[in-house]
């Protein structure tokens, strides 16, 4: 291993090590510790200055409802879940169903059409910006509908997605498919019963990233949707950041509260995450 | 683009086969997200509903700023029946391209008495009106007068007066003028009040109209007033990082003296501060101009596409008469533009009344009266003035730029 | 009846040709080995055979029928692949009858086959585990099982040992051959290692290069290899082969030349040959080695490695002015290292090729 | 158990259908069809579109006039667009740091003590978070008037600063933000990284004689080199992106003096609605994209094809 191992160490080089990465994690999540604080504050503390000290009354259950009582945070969030699922369970669906042609079979054009959606992945994608809003204004209307946001996801991440799909299966022994080809399973079943089993380790990876990706998308929620009927908590926190100026114990409580998910997706599913970020990152 | 029209066509024509709006229901699009004009409205649509049985109507709520955007999206896609908008130069835009709709049928003598001319004048394009101007606001400085008194300064009346107040203030430790220029256009305020009254209403709407070169003597002699407050120290310093709504609280903690801003600020100013913050009107530059305020108003109005046209003239003619005026301002906060109603009980509403009753002109503040393109431009520069005052040729020469480029094209 | 014949069969990827024209004709019930080292194009073969690649020019006939077009499931072939290619997510039970589920074969059929190969393999304790539950003998059993519920008439292999140990190897193929005994049905296997097509093969085709270069029972191979390839690739260790000219002959009996100015005579057994240069190649177990002056022909040498392998050792001799040769010797064979030593070709087994490869004379005994 | 003829009829019951015959070529194309169609509607046919909207002078409103390269001409004499592409081009620099940060922490990280694993996650979770709270978050902590910064400089006797509001410092203080969960996404990439990395190598290594930053250098880096060239890849990716932050911390401002390509684009199009100007900055943004995903794509089929 490198560095040396502390545990070759003695054991007040071990104690010196968990003080450095102490105080650094400290500093490292201050803004965060800040923002937490603050979250549990009366709005008397913020007025008198009292920005940094030990709050004077903590106001935690307050302030926490007060979000969801004074604002639309409740339907935002809802937005958000009812954009994030679909998306998700679209984009794995379409490009596993992609990852797996692009994987197995040899046809014309195959590696052309994966490099596209390489290169799509990597698009600024501010540049469909103009064209995409028309479409949905004009073409097929979803504008300002939650579903506008979910369809497009899904064609977006379909990209990075089919990347993924395309290079797991790839890794896959081809024998798996081959065997059942040679017993005579139809393709799509194939598809179903031997494929789908096997990449269990990839979707749930992807449906995590995916899953943080798209409910932290702000840009695409600020073009694609502007009611509140639509709006998911990203672009609805930057609403309320109009509103809640001078409440910024109810702007830190919003804001803790339009993370907490992606947060406790990460916690609960840190492992298929961190799998699925550093795909790639250990063997080229 | 061809593609898209002819996918456009056939959607909307798809669209009105599919669902054919029953008849009696009315869409009805606002940018009334926030609590006051949104009880407002909610209030207004159900008497209307009350007294026209049979109609129904039915609103959707868009916010404030992306309303600006979206607008452009529907009127040309799928307009509503009816739709709030500005006055002026931002309705001109849509009326040139045919997108609104002829509504001079409501103004007949009777009720066209009922509106101020130079109310009249910003719904009016070519002698025919194409909205009903429901409220207005007027601007000025809010001021601390207990801070001001403490200070020992007087009234403001003309610019030595406010020059004067700075020193004093500021003499006295405390930040003459608030501002957040985050947002940039409060800088315009600024902008059009010295221009007003420097210049005179007929040279500032040539100059928003893009007739008039931003290079004009006229205009550096703006900012050469402008300078001069800039040299007394009279805004506060931070002010590029704040927003308008975050500048408001050193008003009312007593560390800033006045603040040149829209009536709408009244609904924010807490309950112990109310009664040390006045209304005063901006001072006089050059003597003997006609008396011109900003004022910008809003209205109501009809798009060409609307699918229920005569429904949607009921809810107009509704929303014209004196009593629902009264009411609807009286939960804004505003001032009725329909000259019959009453305006509510308010020091400040009723001291913007006084203002606006004797003004001779009306302007509808630099973003609704020039292009919007320009006005983004102008107000950067302003903030960029602000903090750097001896770029002025540059900001000047580029806002002027934007003009040839604008005015041009139309 | 379930024959394999191949006619004219070619195989590209693109530009790449794989397999460049192949005939062969595989009998009945023949247990056939394609062996060659890797990249010949040995598993290709069989994959075309399989129907998992398409032949690109050519025909392929099983049981007398055309088979060049026709897709995997319709050939009556099975796999065995070497990875096994086991399910992960079903259980042993659900690999084996996966195939015949997925064609809708009846209940009561799947049962009583699965039933009849998991006895034939001793696979019923396990068939309700997973994969990752057994051990790489039993995956090996499970995938072979996979295959036998299909009935075929032709039994494909790709390199199904590879994965093992040693001892497993040496056990599996006993057991692989009692199969072929049982089922009778045609094998067509494939390998890299010569030791599996010898132990195994009724019939050994050995490839290099998507070529055939030859075809024949082991002892054929062991014995006439047509060319230096097939002399170089069947056996172990591998055959010796000395350069050297024939200078004369003499009474159908060539006089050879070889480095340093050694000379031996070799029966041409009614071959004509002129004189030139050949490589002159002789088995391990066919050189003789001696004391230095035991004999008067023989070749200098100087002992540098000796593996002693229990039942034999294995010598390599540094000649005086040429090649090391590697010679089988008894298992208690008196030589050390650093030891000179005089070596002697057996005549009777000496085999000559053209440098260029083919074989001109095959040794006679 | 002798194979028959007949009883492989039973074992392969598989009539040649049409679809059979063809599934090879029709699964790929019917599985592909759902992606391709996305693809082409969301992603492909708008590059093309905006390409052709840039050709034009357009409100949104009035028919779209055909203005040929007019836009990109404009863009020459921009302030603002140069203010933005030199923006975006700091943000690429900048955003460099994050690999140097990330391989920092990890490397200070790498430890089996008990804990750690929590310590790891907690450093990583800036990136969980969305750029809107991230924004907030440091535009909090930045503030001129009481942001914590200013209150810790306040403790070591410095002047406040207002970073966001100056033009000298307002892009440097999205940076900061923006590189802070950059750098959280970078030290998992290397902790994973190091986390494969073949002991016996390292120790092989060290029986060699090679310590420290020699062994970091001529050992441990090499094997790295996947992870860094995917940290290179998200951060370039990160750097041309960036506008989540910008919007929200400064809105460009003071002035435009933080603004970057994608930011002037959206307020070009949707607050000056310059449809065919903003177009015309988006296509900037993805001819620089295209130098790069080239490489990118070039690299990973030269891969491809070994």
């Amino acid at each position: 291993m490198f560095p040396t191992p502390l545990q070759k160490q003695s054991p007040g080089a071990r104690g010196l090590y968990r003080g450095v990465v102490s105080i650094s994690l400290l500093v490292w999540l201050l803004p965060l510790f800040a923002i937490a604080l603050t979250s549990t504050r009366s709005l008397d503390d913020l007025s008198r200055g009292n920005y940094w000290g030990w709050p004077t009354d903590l106001r935690i259950a307050e302030n926490y409802t007060a979000v969801f009582t004074s604002s639309p945070m409740g339907r935002y969030l809802l937005n958000s879940v009812v954009i994030t699922l679909p998306a998700v369970a679209g984009t794995l669906a379409v490009s596993t169903m992609a990852g797996f042609a692009l994987a197995q079979y040899r046809f014309r054009g195959n590696i052309a059409l994966f490099a596209t959606f390489i290169a799509g992945n990597f698009v600024p994608f501010q540049v469909l910006m103009i064209p995409v809003r028309n479409l949905f204004v004009h073409v097929i209307p979803l504008y300002d509908t939650v579903w506008a946001l979910v369809l497009f996801h899904i064609a977006f991440q379909t990209g990075f997605c089919t990347l993924f799909m395309r290079n797991f299966i790839r890794e896959l022994p081809d024998a798996l498919v081959e065997a059942a080809r040679i017993e005579g399973v139809g393709e799509l079943r194939i598809f179903w019963h031997v494929v789908l089993p096997l990449v269990r380790p990839a979707l749930a990876a992807l449906a995590v990233l995916e899953f943080t990706f798209i409910w932290n998308d702000y840009f695409w929620a600020l073009v694609l949707v502007q009611s509140d009927t639509a709006r998911p908590v990203t672009a609805g926190l930057q609403a309320l950041a109009g509103q809640w100026l001078a409440s910024w114990q109810l702007m830190s409580a919003g804001a803790l509260i339009a993370a907490a998910p992606s947060i406790v997706i990460f916690f609960a599913m840190q492992r298929h995450f961190i799998a699925g970020l550093t795909l790639g990152a250990v063997k080229e | 683009m061809h593609l898209t029209r002819t996918l456009a066509a056939a959607a909307v024509v798809s669209g009105l086969l599919a669902a054919p709006v029953a008849a009696g229901t009315i869409v009805f699009n606002t940018d009334t997200s926030d609590p006051q004009p949104k009880a407002a409205f909610e209030a207004v649509v159900k008497q209307f509903e009350a007294e026209n049985p049979g109609v129904t109507v039915k609103m959707n709520v868009y916010d404030h700023e992306s309303y600006k955007s979206s607008i452009r999206n529907w009127l040309t896609s799928a307009p509503p029946d009816v739709a709030l908008w500005y006055s002026g130069a931002r309705m001109r835009q849509f009326v040139t391209p045919g997108l609104l709709e002829d509504v001079s049928a409501l103004f007949t003598p009777e009720t066209r008495v009922q509106f101020s001319p130079k109310v009249l004048d910003t719904v009016t394009v070519d002698d025919k009106q194409f909205g009903v101007p429901y409220s207005y606001y007027q601007w000025g400085l809010f001021a601390r007068t207990d801070l001001l008194q403490k200070a020992g300064v007087g009234d403001i009346k003309t610019w030595d007066d406010l020059l004067g107040a700075c020193d004093k203030l500021r003499a006295a430790g405390i930040e003459p003028v608030d501002l957040g220029s985050k947002d940039l256009w409060p800088t315009a305020g600024w902008f059009d009040y010295i221009d007003l009254r420097l210049n005179g209403y007929e040279f500032h709407t040539q100059l928003t109209e893009g007739r008039v070169s931003w290079q004009d003597p006229k205009v550096r002699d703006v900012f050469a007033h402008w300078k001069q407050l800039l040299d007394h120290q009279c805004f506060i310093k931070n002010h590029t990082s704040l927003s308008w709504q975050e500048s408001q609280s050193l008003l009312y903690q007593g560390k800033a003296g006045m603040m040149l801003i829209g009536n709408f600020i009244t609904q924010g100013i807490p309950a112990d501060a109310a009664a040390n913050i006045g209304f005063m009107t901006f001072p006089t530059i050059t003597a003997g101009l006609p008396q011109t305020e900003e004022a910008p108003i809003e209205s109501i109005n009809i798009p060409t596409g609307a699918k229920n046209k005569a429904d949607a003239m009921k809810l107009l003619a509704f929303m014209m008469r004196a009593d629902v005026q009264t009411t609807v301002n009286k939960t804004l906060r505003q001032l009725p533009a329909n000259n019959q109603a009453q305006v509510s009980d308010d020091r400040y509403l009723k001291a913007g009344a006084a203002q606006l009753g004797t003004a001779v002109h009306l302007t509808q503040f630099l973003d609704r009266d020039t292009s919007e393109d320009l006005a983004t431009i102008a107000m950067k520069g302003f903030q960029e003035f602000m903090v750097k005052p001896e770029r002025l040729d540059a900001v000047l020469a580029n806002i002027e730029r934007a003009r040839k480029r604008i005015y041009a094209s139309n | 009846m379930a024959e394999v014949s191949l006619r004219g069969v070619r195989k590209s990827f693109g530009p790449v040709d794989v397999i460049k024209g192949i005939d062969l004709d595989v009998a009945h019930g023949e247990f056939c080995v394609f062996v060659g080292p890797s990249g010949c194009g040995k598993s290709t073969l069989l994959r075309l055979i399989a129907g998992l690649e398409d032949i690109t020019e050519g025909t392929l006939d099983i049981g007398g029928a055309n088979m060049t077009r026709v897709p995997p499931a319709n050939r009556g072939i099975a796999m065995v692949f070497q990875s096994y290619a086991l399910y992960p997510h079903m259980t042993v039970r659900d690999n084996i009858s996966f195939g015949l589920r997925m064609v809708d074969t009846p209940k009561p059929v799947i049962t009583a086959r699965v039933a009849e190969a998991a006895r034939l393999l001793q696979l019923e304790t396990y068939l309700d585990r997973k994969p990752s539950q057994l051990s790489g003998g039993q995956r090996q059993r499970v995938a072979i099982g996979r295959a036998i519920v299909r009935e075929p008439e032709v039994f494909l292999f790709d390199e199904p040992l590879s994965n093992l140990d040693a001892a497993l190897r040496s056990q599996t193929r006993v057991e692989l051959l009692n199969l072929h005994q049982t089922l009778g049905a045609t094998m067509i296997y494939v390998t890299h290692d010569q030791v599996e097509a010898m132990t195994m093969a009724d019939k050994i085709v050995v490839l290099q290069a998507g070529q055939i270069e030859q075809v024949g029972s082991p002892l054929e191979l062991y014995e006439r290899p047509r060319n230096l390839f097939v002399a170089g690739f069947i056996g172990s260790p591998r055959m010796n082969t000395i350069p050297g000219r024939i200078a004369t002959v003499i009474d159908g009996a060539a006089r050879l030349e070889l480095p340093g100015g050694a000379i031996t005579h070799v029966q041409l057994n009614g071959t004509r040959l002129a004189p030139g240069p050949v490589l002159l190649g002789v088995r391990p177990e066919h050189i003789m080695v001696d004391d230095p002056g035991t004999s008067g022909e023989g070749l200098a040498g100087t002992v540098t490695l000796a593996e002693h392998l229990g039942a034999e050792t294995i010598l390599h001799i540094e000649m005086a002015h040429g090649p090391v040769l590697v010679a089988r010797a008894d298992g208690r064979a008196p030589q050390r290292i650093g030891q000179p030593v005089t070596l002697t070709l057996d005549p009777r087994f000496c085999h000559l090729f053209d440098p260029a490869g083919p074989a001109l004379m095959n040794a006679p005994g | 158990m002798s194979a028959t003829v007949g009883r492989i009829a039973v074992a392969g019951p598989v009539p040649a259908t049409w679809w059979r015959r063809h599934q090879m070529a029709l699964a790929p194309a019917i599985l592909l069809a759902p992606a391709c169609l996305l693809f082409a509607l969301f992603v492909i046919w708008p590059i093309a579109d905006s390409l052709w909207v840039s050709l034009h002078d357009w409100d949104g409103i009035k028919p779209m006039r055909f203005v040929g390269f007019g836009n990109y001409t404009e863009l020459f004499t921009d302030d603002v667009f140069y203010t933005s592409l030199v923006n975006n081009v700091l943000w690429l620099v900048a955003f460099m740091l994050a690999p140097v940060f990330g391989l920092a922490l990890a490397l200070l990280l790498n430890q089996t003590l008990f804990g750690m694993r929590l310590v790891k996650s907690l450093f990583f979770f800036p990136f969980v978070i969305s750029q809107v709270v991230v924004g907030l978050v440091f535009g909090w902590f930045l503030n001129a008037d009481f942001g914590l910064l200013n209150v810790l400089l306040g403790f070591i006797g410095l002047p406040p600063v207002d970073i966001l509001g100056d033009e000298r410092w307002a892009t440097f203080g999205v940076m900061a933000a923006g590189l802070w969960p950059q750098t959280a996404y970078c030290m998992i990439l290397y902790l994973t990284g190091l986390t494969a990395i073949n002991p016996e190598l390292v120790e092989a290594a060290r029986l060699d004689g090679a310590r420290g930053w020699r062994l970091l250098r001529h050992v441990i880096l090499p094997q790295l080199r996947p992870a860094t060239f995917i940290a290179i890849v998200v951060c370039v990716v990160g750097a041309l992106r960036s506008f989540d932050l910008v919007s929200i911390m400064t809105k460009g401002g003071p002035y435009d003096s933080s603004s970057v390509l994608a930011f002037y684009m959206y307020q070009q199009t949707f607050a000056s609605f310059r449809y065919g100007y903003g177009a015309a900055i988006a296509t900037v943004l993805f001819l620089i994209m295209d130098v790069y995903i080239a490489f990118f794509l070039v690299s990973l089929l030269r891969r491809e094809r070994r």
